[in-house]
Formats: C-alpha cells, structure tokens, sequence
C-alpha cells in the first residue's frame, strides 16, 4: 500500500486530539462541535478503506511495515482483515455518535472530555490494526488510560472504586500478558531471529506445555477483557459509574478486544492448546451466558443491567468463537459488531434519560411510554434488537453462533439457548417497568422526549440496527474469507499434533470438517 | 610526576566516604548539601585519574557535565532551602518531614 | 609521590572539617579548602582545564552561594539530638565501611603498569571542546537547558517566599 | 406481472414471479405509514392506510391465488427476493413461495385480516393512540405473512418471532395498566420458552440434512429429503419433530404452554379476533402441516402431537365451563379449538386440521368481534353475569353470535360441523379411539359453554346495571358489517370440504393433497360409509346434548348451574382456579429463578467473587499499613537506605569476583 490509509485512520483521531486540547475550553460548544466534527474524519476514512476492502482476501490487508526498533525487532506493523473491519468500522462510527450523544451529560471539563473520548478511539484503533505484538501491547495499553480517566473524573458517585478496580483487573491480565508474550519472542529469538511480527510468531517452534501456558496466560488476559465469569465483576462497576460515553465505549468496542484476542493471537498462535483448552472455555461461556442473564434479572439499575446482559451476550460470542467451525465462528465475528451497536444503543438511550432525571433507578420510572413517546419507541427497537428479534441484528450473530455450536458441541449450545430466553426475560421485564404502567413518579411528567440531538445520535445506530438485520450479507462476505483462513490453521494444527487424546482433535470432533473444508474450496477457489 | 593512579583512586575513596557520614550525621541541610558536593567532587577526582590512565577525554568531559548539574543543584537546592526557610523557620533535615506517611 | 601525600592528608583534613565541624561558616570554609586542594590533584594528572573550572566555578561561585545563603538564614551552629547521633553512629559505620570497599576496590585489583605517556595538549581546553562538541553535542546541550531549568527553578522558589 | 413458467425436472410447475414480496410489503409499508402518523399526530392517515394497506394485500393475494390457480395442480410461485444470510455452505435465501397450504392462509389472513381493520376503525375510533394500534397491527399482519409465505424455515422463524413480538405489543397496548403490559410480557417470555426449542429443532434438522449433503432449510428440501433422513437416523426426526411441536405449543396455545393465551386478551378486542384466534395461533398447525412429510416418518412425534392436541381440546374446555369473563371464555374455547387442529394433524389428517384452521378462522373471529360489540356497547363490561338479554339492543350482533355458536358447536350444515367431524373421523380411522372419546367429549363441553355465553348475554333477564343500561346501542356499521360478512363464512366455509362420497366431497382436502403427506402416510384402515354416517350422528347428538343442557341450565330453570356447583364443589373450584397451573409455574419455574439469580448477585457475585477481588485489595493495603510506616520522611533516612544499598551492593560485588 503506496498511501498510509490505516496509520492515517489510527492518527487522526489523536491528532484530533490534540487540536482539540488546543482549542479555547469556553464556550463548551467549541470543544463539543470541534470534536464531533473532527470525530467524522476517521469514520469518513474508514468508508474509504471499507470500499477498497478486498472481500476475497482472507490475509491481512492494507499493510504498512516501518522499522521502529529494529535491533529489538519491533515493527510498527499495521493491517486489516475480516475480524478487525468491522471493529474498525464500529469504533469510528461509534465516536461521534458518543460524543454527540455526551453533548449535555458532559457539562465540566468538557474539553478534556473530548480529549479522553478521541485518545481512547486512537488507542482502540490501534490495537485493532497492530499486527505486531509490542505494538499491540503499547495500544492495549494506551486505550486503558484514557478509559480510567473517563470513569474516573467522569463517572458516578463510586467512580474511583471503579476505576481502580478496572484497573487492577485489567493490569492483571496485561502482565500475564507481557510475560507470555517475552517468553514467546525469546523462545523464537532462538531461531536467530528477534521479531514480535504475530505472522512471524504464529510459527514458532513450541513444546505442548510451553504453548499451554503461553495460551491461558493470554487467555486469562483476554477473558478478563471480555469478561467470563469469573473475571466480570468489574464491567457492572465500570458501566455503571462510567458517564454514558464512556458507557458505550466500554461497551461498543473495549469488552470486544477480548474476544478479538483470541481470534488474533491466543487462537492461531497456540492453535493446539488453544483447542485443547475448550472444554474449560466452553463451560465458562455457556455458564456467562446462564449465569449473566440470571443476575442480570433483578437488577435494580439498568446500566448495571445491561452489564450483566453483557456478560451474557459476550458469551455468546465466546461460544461461537469455541464452535471452531465456519459458521460459529462467523456468527462470533458478526456478534461482536452486533453487541456493540445494541448494547451501545442501549447505553445511549439510557444516558437521555439520565441526563433528564439523575437516577438510573429502575423503579424511578415507569409509564415513560405516556411521557416521551419517541424515546420509548426507540427504546423498544433497541431492547428487540439485543433480545435477538429476527429482523434486527442481534438474531443472525445468535443464530449463526448457536448453529456453529451445536454441531461442535450440542449440549453447550442446548442450553446456551436458554439463554435466549432468559435475554427476553430481563430484558422485557426492564422495559415493562420503565416505559409501562402508569407514570408513578409524579416528576416524571415533567420529563421532555428526545431533542433533535439526541434523535440525530441515536437514529444512526437504529438504522445499523436494522440493516444488520435484514441484509448482513455484506457483513458476513467479509468476515467468511478470514475465518477460513483461521480455520484452516486450526486444522492443520489439530491434524500435525501427535499429542493428547487424537479424539479430541478439531479435525474429528468436528464431522463436518472434511465437508466443510472441500466447501472451503468450492468457495474461495483456494486448496486447503 | 608518576603517582599510581591507585592512589587517587583510595584518595577519592575517601573523600567520599567523609562525604557520606556528613550526609548522614548532619542536622542541617545547607551543611548535608555542602558533604554531597564533597562525594561529587570524590567522583569528579576519580573521572580525572581514570581519565589520564585511560589516555581519554571522555572522562574530563563528564567532569565538565558534572560541574554544570552540581551548579544547577546547590542552585536549586540552595532556592528550596530559602523556600522552606521561610516557611518553617528551619534548616534541620529531622524537622522537615513532608513525605512522612 | 610526596607531594600527593601532602596534598592528599590536606585535602582529607579539609573535608572532615567540612563534615565535622559545628558552624556552617567554618564548613563552608574547609569546603573551599577541599576544592582548592582536589583542583591541585587535577593539575597533577594533567587537567589544567578542569582545575580551572573547578576553582572558578566552586570555590568561586557554588561556596559563596553556600555562603551568601548561610549569611542570610543566619544559621546557629548546629545542636546535636539523640536521634541524630544514632543515625550518625550508623552513618559513621556505613561511610567506613564505603570507604573500605571503595578502596579495597582500588587496591585489589592489578596494579597499573604505570603512568602512560600522554599524547601532546592531553587536557588541553582545545581537546576538551573537540570532545565536547563531538561525543557530547547532545549532552552539551541537554545541560544549557538543564541549566535554563535549574535558574527558572531557583527564581520561581525565591519568589514564593515573597509571596509568602 | 405475468409469471414466467419454469418447468423443472419435478413433476411440480414453479413459476417465479417477484408479485409476491408485495403482499407482507404492503403492510409493512402501512406500518411505516403508522409510525410517522403516530409520531406527527396524523390519526386520520391511518383510517386510510391501517386498513387499505391490508386491503392491497389481500387483493394482490387473490391475484397471486389466481396465478397459482393457472398452473397444473401442485404448482407453486416462488419470488426470490436476496439471500438473506450465506454462510459456507448454508445459505438462507429471503424467498417467498405461494402453494396450495400458503394460499388458504394468505387469503384467510388478508381476508379477515382486513374485515379486522374494517371493524377497528369502529372499535378504535375514541382511542387516542389509534394510529399506534394500527401501525402494530399491520405489522403484525407482515410478520404473519412473512410466516406463511416463508419458504424456509429461519424466514418462518422471522415472522413466527414478529407476530410474537407485534402480539407482546398488542396485548400490553393499553400499556397504563400494568396488568396489560404483564400479560404481554407473559405471552412473549412463554413464546421464547417454544422458540428456543424450536431454534434447536432446526439446528438439529440443519445439521442433519447437512451430513447427508443438503444443509439447506427449505421447505422443499426438506420434505425431499425427509424419507432419506428418516432411513438414515429416525432418531433425529423424532427428536426434531418433537422439538418443533415444543416451538408450536408455545405459538399455538397448546400445553404446556397455553397459560399466556387466557392472559392475552388484556389486548383490544379487534387484537384478540385476529391474532387469538383467526392467525398467529394458528401458526403451529400451519408449521407441522407445512412439514407433515417430516413428521409422518416419525409415529411417534405424531402420536405426541395427537394426545397434546386432544388433551388440550379436553382440558382447556373443562376451564371454559367455568369462566364467567366472555372474552376468557373465548380464548380458553380457542385453546381447545387449536387442539382439536393440533388433533387433527396428530393422527395424520393433516388437511383437516388445516381444514379446521380455516374454519375456525371464521367463526372464532366472529365470536370475538360479536364480543368485543358487546363490550363496546356494555362500556367494557365483560361478565355474562352482568350480561342478559341483550338481543334487543344488539340485534345484529346476536344473531351473527349465534351464528358463531351454532358454526363453533357443530350444528349441521355450519363450518365447524364439517371440519370438526373430518378429524374426529380422522382420529377414529387412525384407531386412536382414546382420543377420539376425547374429542367428542371436549365436543359436548364446546356446545354447552358456548351457548351457556350465548344465553346468559343475549336471552333472558337483564341483569345489565342501570348506569351501562343508559348506554346500550348497536354498534356503527364499520363494525356490524365485518360481523355479517364472517357470519357468511361462518356458514359456508365448511361446504368446501364435505364428507367423502357426498356432493362434490372433499374439494379442499384434494386442494391441498399436492403439498401435504399422503393421508394413508400412516397406514390407515379405510372406514366405510355407514361407520362414518354413525360418526357423524354420534358427534351431532352430542353437540345437541351440549347446546341442550346449556338451554336448560341457563334459560329454563336459571339456578341449575348453581345448585351443581354447589354439588360438585371440589370440581367446581379446580375448574374455578384453572388446575392452579399458574400458581404450579410460578412455584416451580418462576419462584425458584429469581431466587437464584438473586443468590448469584448477593451471593457469588457481591460476595463471593467481589469479596476475592476487594479482598485482595485489603491484604495489599493491610501490608502497605505496615510497609509504609519505613517512610519517615527524613530525608537522612532514605539516604541512609541509599548508602546501605551501595555497601551491599559493593560487598557482594567484591565477593562475588
């Protein structure tokens, strides 16, 4: 690639940054307007690497290689494939929609405000694309801070606990991290080679209890990250001290990077670990999916609520992530982008409230469907659409990923159906409570229905919503190249390693997989 | 003209060990300041033997920088001590505990 | 070799004047000793420069600002506690033990194989700058700004107290 | 317009034509029209497009109908509109496809559908959220019909989970009464609990297609490929079978998931005719006929299917005795309708139980919206008790509500007489005499409550209170004429589907023959013409018996039915009570769950997991307690640490070498 589109889309947002940390902090306007204006940059660039995406690529694309320090091997080594585009595209989508959406609830440090909310959107942005991991660890790194101060000057009234404790999880998880990650370099340095290029080091030369280790050391850090039960009880915390920005980030796009982790180093740098390890995975997921959505059900804070449904609606990623076969994990993919967009919404919607009456209290409200009509009706889609109605976007992630489990693992994927269930359970019954029934709180009256900012913020995020629902072909086109590709390593690894119970290899458990891997070559014209 | 270079060396030793026991003996901070120009001055005097033994300039160049940041410290130094003068009517390290738990 | 002796077990009286003796003053005075005599150490290894340097810049200007600053504060000699005598029992214990170390180092190992000859100029102001301006341009000028720094530092501290 | 005729290999005509994506698009785009009409405040838009939009639907329906009408019998339309989702090798292509099955449920949803609308614009007409109840109902009627027009079965799951959600919203319409938005919330988590099921039906059925190398959940496919299946692992039939009877027990009101149909009509009326009885509900029926190819290789799914059906039919009208809330009697009389359909398509007549849905369609709606009159005239007044005498006022609507309860009781030649002999006689070919007994017990129970309705509101006494009394009057036209228009049907509906051997026999039964399972799938013992001359008799007398008692209890020597409710107390108050089934789930589902995800929050998560996590915070701050107290802020003593380092240092050093 000639011209730096991905460096550009990763910088822009910093340098917006900096402008808007330049600019005058009075009026509020000024920071609000110049943010979300220069917040449609990178969004705008990101169409553009959309249409010069090529679908029938399932490798990295749009690479970029600098030398940064070469002497330790360090690259900065940018690219984009199907598991990061959609990411990319719903962080830059996301940022001005957040930050219109923050216009009111923001009203001190409004400048710096925007300042976090762009430096995060760099930072996340970053580790989307870095394909080199001392450049994914800086990223992963870089998008905690903004995020601290965000909940932390930002937040509730328990926002420091919060935000020392995302902190201490998340460091938790990173040192893990970074100790398995040097571990790796210098087992591969042994080639003679120092380099931290994932490429590179998916090809390492490991023993099977090296690779194990390595694996739940960067498993433990991207499951703290998604999060699974037991690594959750930050996200309640965080969500619900975070201001609403910070809300949908935290929500939209940083519980993805978990997830994402998996698919872009625990998966194919450990690939015969990482399948080994599925029965403990697997439990965990359907047990975040069982157990996200029970607690979630007597919650008497709705942000706190949609944390939990969180956790739950992350398990269902992890599952189809864990099916291992294309349909599964595509559905994984797809599921990211889809949670982040509902529960996004959500958030959003929940801030407009919270902005009128202080309280995200559910028994505070009650009979909003008299009151703010627009917000109700909006409100409705959004709840739909993360319960998973056909016809919005949360049921084709859900379908695809428990189609993909169920052939890999029927019983997991069985019960994770009930949580299905279980979504629409807490999820009406929030919605019962908030919008119907007579209005008992006599202030609530006095509530105003959405602004024409607030529709302008929200209604981008609705039409997502549907279109992902009734047209995600176009999603799934370019997702598909790449999980084939992961597949195909998956397999491979499955089918060299002499080691452990043959039966439980990929290859076998899944019946399907000579099929489907012929499917691959009718498909994509490639030999396995 | 031909002293071993051992010499300065135990000399510089020495000195910094006098330098030393003043940081650690004295109450008054403007006396502690004048015991670490002392060990600076231990260390300058080392740079200067390992210099010639060495044939380099290295050495003398890094007594140059030396000099410069020990000047900018009793500045300094010297400045915070009339600041907290000022403040507390003291120049007694064991009575100016700030970063006391 | 006799005359290093001389200057040696004068500058180490002087330095434990500095240490050892209760007025400020009287230490601010044996500290100049001290500089003068480590600057005569310096002429006899051949570093006219740094010698120069040495007695312009601290005897000439870092003492007299010790001084200047004693003047000022009017400090009285100094009143020993208890406390401080058992920090100074321990710190008298650890700079011995230093100077053990530090000079058991110098003495240990091999003995040099002499003095060696000096090339011509060797410590001259010519071959320092060239060394200064090459190897250490960056260093050169990291310390103008440190020292820009330390004036603005000093300046700022100074006039809080007239605020104060 | 014109479809271009594709002859395939198959004996089966399939014309594509892209007509039919109008017929749920009309509706939807109502629906559009509804929502900005609600949001603007524009009620009367909605009078237009509310019904006009269901109106076109139907119309291009009929033209659609006549298409398929052209072609040789078993052809098919088929509309591909995109594919929807395609992965690997499983594509899912949004397709709509108009055959013999999917005709009679287009022309019955379009049809009714829009006598439905007709008849809002009266019943509405004072509600100031009009242009809400329209917008929800027409997409509800999209939905439907994206579920009848679905040619596989995640596009069916697309309406099948719609018309769930429209009917949540419906239901719980009058959203100020909390009661209302509980019964929504009721009937969509009770539907959840069946499409969960259903989801894993298909998974299972996807999958297993797949291993035999179709993965593919068209309709088409997968009746082709049902004799395969069912020879390769009859296992996975059943179990998919069952699976899906699972999913249309909760659409189709069927046990053990029909508690949140009694509930649902919290809804308005005009929502209670079309969703609660003339459609979603019927989807079930329509699910299993669609797949009877399926489900004819699997005795023993059938077999469940039957006995659910029947039990259902017996069980839901023995609560219906009971109610005195007209519009509860009418929804537990279509639970026990349903199951006579889920019956029929149980013992293996699968074009009965269609047969029954048609008619059913006809005169249920017109039982509810001759009830929703009543309660438009009585102020929403809903107790027979309160009722009586009521012809009078309402005279067109008691007569087309006894044309209702004569088509519903089967009294000859009205609907229900033809279509619900066809499955009885089914269910005695098939030699489930068992549930035959059931039937025609449940049979007797439908003519004595219906006409128990009947008497106590139209015949007899006013026992109207004065101030309702003030206020009776007949309904406007808008709704009287939807009335008479069903009545119609409700009477002639039946003829098309008459006994084998009379007149033109079974028309309709022969319609559908093409798409559905052979009749003798199951192996049934042909029964003669004298056998079901007896049949028929027998059933008849029944239903006179039923409408009978009902005279004599209610309208001759009023206090009878006291008197034996008295008697037979412990009967009376298990009917009373409804078996407590509510009170069952609750106790054993609904208690137990929110104890345990509150145990989970307080327990697990606040103390177990958070008590690790603050935990370990305490211990770190406990140890910094203790450490920090090395920090005396003497400078001498960090100093002094200082230089014992370097000693240490050195020394170790100097040891070291």
């Amino acid at each position: 690639m000639d011209f730096p589109l991905l460096s550009l889309i990763v910088w822009s947002p910093l340098g917006a940054a900096i402008i808007v940390s330049l600019l005058p902090s009075q009026p509020l306007s000024v920071p609000r307007l110049a943010a979300f204006g220069l917040g449609l940059i990178p969004f705008l660039l990101s169409l553009v690497m959309l249409a010069g995406f090529d679908t029938s690529v399932g490798a990295l694309q749009l690479t970029e290689t600098v030398p940064w320090m070469p002497s330790l091997g360090v690259y900065y080594s940018i690219g984009v494939d199907g598991f990061s585009l959609w990411l990319i595209l719903l962080t830059t989508f996301l940022t001005p929609v957040v930050i219109l959406a923050a216009w009111t609830d923001i009203q001190h440090r409004v400048k710096e405000f925007m300042f976090f909310m762009l430096l995060l959107e760099s930072g996340m942005l970053g580790a989307l694309v870095a394909t080199d991991l001392f450049l994914f660890f800086m990223y992963w790194e870089l998008m905690l801070f903004p995020m601290v101060f965000v909940i932390g000057i930002w937040g509730g009234p328990r926002r420091r606990y919060a935000a020392i404790k995302f902190v201490v999880y998340t460091m938790a998880g990173s040192a893990l991290m970074m100790i398995a990650m040097l571990y790796l370099v210098l087992v591969h340095a042994k080639t003679g080679q120092l380099s931290f290029d994932i490429v590179t080091l998916y090809d390492t030369k490991l023993s099977y209890a090296e690779e194990t280790l390595l694996f739940w050391a960067f498993a433990i850090a991207f499951m703290i990250k998604v999060p699974m039960v037991p690594f959750h009880t930050w996200l309640p915390d965080a969500h619900t001290e975070a201001p609403t920005g910070g809300s949908v980030d935290l929500a939209g796009i940083l519980l993805k990077m978990g997830a994402y982790g998996f698919l872009r180093f625990a998966l194919p740098m450990f690939p015969a670990a990482a399948q080994d390890a599925f029965p403990i995975i697997l439990a965990l997921s359907v047990v975040g999916i069982i157990y996200g959505a029970m607690v979630a059900f007597p919650q008497p804070d709705m942000k706190r609520l949609v944390a939990y449904s969180s956790v739950s609606h992350l398990g269902f990623v992890m599952l189809g992530i864990y099916a291992f076969n294309r349909v599964g994990l595509t559905g994984g993919v797809l599921q990211m982008v889809n949670h982040g967009l509902s529960t996004g919404g959500l958030f959003i919607l929940i801030g407009f409230i919270y902005d009128r009456k202080h309280t995200r209290q559910i028994s505070e409200y009650g009979g909003l469907w008299k009151v703010v009509p627009i917000f109700s009706a909006l409100f409705l889609v959004v709840t739909l659409s993360s319960i998973g109605l056909p016809g919005l976007n949360g049921f084709v992630g859900e379908f695809l990923i428990l189609l993909g489990a169920f052939r890999a693992h029927g019983w997991a994927a069985a019960i994770a159906t009930i949580g299905v269930v279980l979504g629409a359970a807490y999820m009406l019954t929030m919605y019962k409570h908030v919008v119907f029934g007579p209005v008992t709180k006599e202030e609530n009256n006095a509530l105003t229905d959405l602004t024409p900012r607030e529709i302008a913020a929200i209604v981008p995020v609705i039409v997502m919503i549907v279109w992902m629902g009734v047209y995600p072909k176009p999603f799934i086109d370019r997702i598909e190249p790449t999980v084939t590709v992961l597949l195909q390593r998956l397999e491979r690894a499955g089918a060299n390693r002499h080691l452990g119970d043959a039966s439980r290899g990929l290859a076998s458990r899944d019946g399907g997989s000579e099929a489907e891997r012929l499917a691959v070559v009718a498909h994509d014209g490639v030999a396995p | 003209m031909n002293v071993p270079v051992e010499n300065y060396l135990v000399l510089a030793a020495l000195i910094f060990a006098i330098g030393c026991a003043g940081v650690l003996t004295r109450r008054n901070v403007i006396v502690i300041l004048m015991s670490v120009e002392l060990m600076l001055n231990a260390v300058n005097l080392t740079f200067v033997a390992l210099s010639r033994q060495l044939v380099s300039m290295t050495g003398q160049m890094i007594v140059f920088f030396v000099m410069t940041v020990a000047a900018a410290e009793v500045a300094v130094g010297l400045a915070i001590f009339l600041a907290i003068y000022s403040q507390r009517r003291t120049v007694n390290a064991d009575e100016i505990s700030l970063l006391r738990w | 070799m006799i005359a290093f002796y001389f200057i040696a077990i004068l500058t180490l009286a002087s330095a434990l004047m500095v240490v050892l003796h209760r007025n400020p003053i009287y230490s601010a005075l044996g500290l100049v000793n001290t500089l003068f005599l480590i600057a005569v150490s310096f002429v006899m290894l051949d570093a006219e420069l740094i010698a120069m340097l040495q007695v312009i810049v601290y005897a000439g200007a870092i003492v007299i600002l010790f001084l200047f600053v004693i003047m000022l504060l009017n400090v009285e000699t100094e009143v020993r506690t208890a406390r401080v005598s058992r920090l100074g029992t321990a710190g008298l214990v650890l700079a011995l033990l230093l100077a053990l170390e530090l000079g058991v180092f110098a003495l240990v190992r091999e003995p040099s194989s002499g003095t060696p000859e000096l090339p011509a100029g060797f410590g001259s102001t010519e071959l320092l700058a060239e060394t200064l301006f090459s190897d250490g341009m960056l260093s050169f000028e990291l310390t103008s700004l440190l020292l820009l720094v330390a004036v603005v530092g000093a300046v700022v501290m100074a006039r809080r107290k007239v605020e104060s | 317009m014109q479809p271009e005729h594709a002859h395939t290999a198959a004996e089966a005509v399939v014309a594509a034509t892209s007509l039919l994506r109008w017929i749920p698009l009309l509706p939807l785009i109502g629906f559009g029209v509804g929502v900005f009409a609600a949001s603007t405040n524009r009620r009367s838009l909605v009078h237009v497009t509310g019904p006009g939009s269901v109106l076109l639907a139907f119309v291009v329906s009929v033209i659609a109908v006549s298409q398929l009408w052209a072609l040789p019998a078993g052809g098919a339309l088929v509309d591909n509109v995109y594919t929807w989702i395609s992965v690997g090798m499983l594509k899912i292509d949004l397709t709509f496809r108009v055959d013999a099955l999917t005709s009679v449920m287009l022309l019955i949803i379009t049809g009714i559908g829009f006598l439905i609308h007709l008849y809002a614009l009266g019943y509405m007409h004072d509600d100031a959220d009009e242009a809400r109840f329209f917008s929800y109902l027409n997409l509800f009627v999209a939905s439907m019909l994206v579920l009848v027009l679905a040619d596989s079965l995640p596009v069916v799951f697309i309406g099948w989970e719609g018309v769930g959600v429209c009917s949540y919203l419906l239901i719980g319409f009058w959203y100020q009464d909390m009661a209302n938005a509980d019964a929504g919330r009721k009937a969509m988590l009770t539907n959840r609990v069946g499409d969960a099921a259903f989801l894993i039906g298909m998974f299972m059925l996807v999958w297993a297609l797949h291993d035999l190398g179709a993965a593919s959940l068209r309709f088409e496919d997968v009746n082709r490929m049902a004799p395969q299946l069912g020879a390769a692992a009859p296992h996975v039939v059943t179990a998919v079978c069952l699976l899906l009877l699972i999913g249309a027990t909760g659409k189709s009101a069927q046990i053990p998931l029909y508690v949140w149909l009694p509930d649902a009509m919290a809804g308005p009326t005009p929502v209670s005719a079309l969703i609660h009885a003339a459609t979603m509900v019927t989807a079930g029926v329509y699910m299993i006929a669609r797949l009877s190819p399926l489900y004819v290789l699997s005795p023993a799914a059938l077999d469940v299917v039957a006995t659910i059906g029947a039990v259902t039919a017996l069980f839901a009208a023995t609560m219906a005795l009971v109610q005195n809330d007209l519009k509860k009697i009418l929804a537990y009389s279509t639970i026990s309708q349903i199951g006579y359909m889920v019956l029929g398509v149980g013992v293996g007549s699968f074009s009965g139980g269609v047969f029954h849905l048609m008619t059913h369609a006809c005169f249920k709606a017109l039982l509810f919206l001759g009830a929703g009159s009543v309660m438009h005239a009585m102020s929403g007044e809903l107790d027979v008790h309160k009722m009586g005498g009521l012809k009078k006022q309402l005279p067109t609507t008691r007569w087309t509500f006894l044309v209702g309860c004569l088509a519903i009781a089967g009294v000859p030649p009205l609907a229900a007489f033809f279509s619900k002999d066809m499955i009885l006689e089914a269910a005695f070919a098939s030699g489930h005499v068992v549930l035959w007994l059931i039937g025609l017990a449940a049979a007797g129970m439908t003519a004595f409550y219906m006409f128990r309705a009947y008497f106590l509101a139209f015949e007899g006494e006013s026992r109207v209170d004065h101030h309702a009394a003030h206020h009776l009057h007949e309904s406007p036209s808008t709704m009287t004429i939807p009335l008479m228009v069903l009545a119609v049907l409700s009477i002639v509906a039946g003829w098309v589907g008459l006994p084998h051997g009379v007149l033109w026999g079974d028309r309709f039964g022969h319609y559908l023959a093409p798409v559905l399972a052979p009749h003798d799938a199951l192996g049934h013992h042909e029964i003669g013409g004298g056998t079901v001359l007896l049949l028929t008799l027998v059933t008849t007398g029944v239903a006179a018996l039923g409408i009978f008692v009902a005279y004599s209890f209610y309208l001759k020597s009023p206090g009878t039915a006291d008197r034996l409710a008295e008697r037979f107390r412990g009967v009376y108050v298990v009917l009373w009570n409804k078996y407590w089934v509510d009170e069952i789930y609750d106790r054993l589902i609904i208690t137990p769950y929110v104890i345990f995800s509150k145990f989970f929050w307080k327990v697990v998560d606040a103390m177990l997991i958070d008590g690790v996590v603050n935990g370990a915070g305490v211990i770190v701050g406990k140890t910094s307690d203790v450490w920090r107290r090395l920090e005396s802020g003497n400078v001498q003593h960090y100093a002094a640490a200082m230089m014992l380092g370097a000693v240490v240092t050195c020394g170790v050093y100097w040891w070291l070498s």
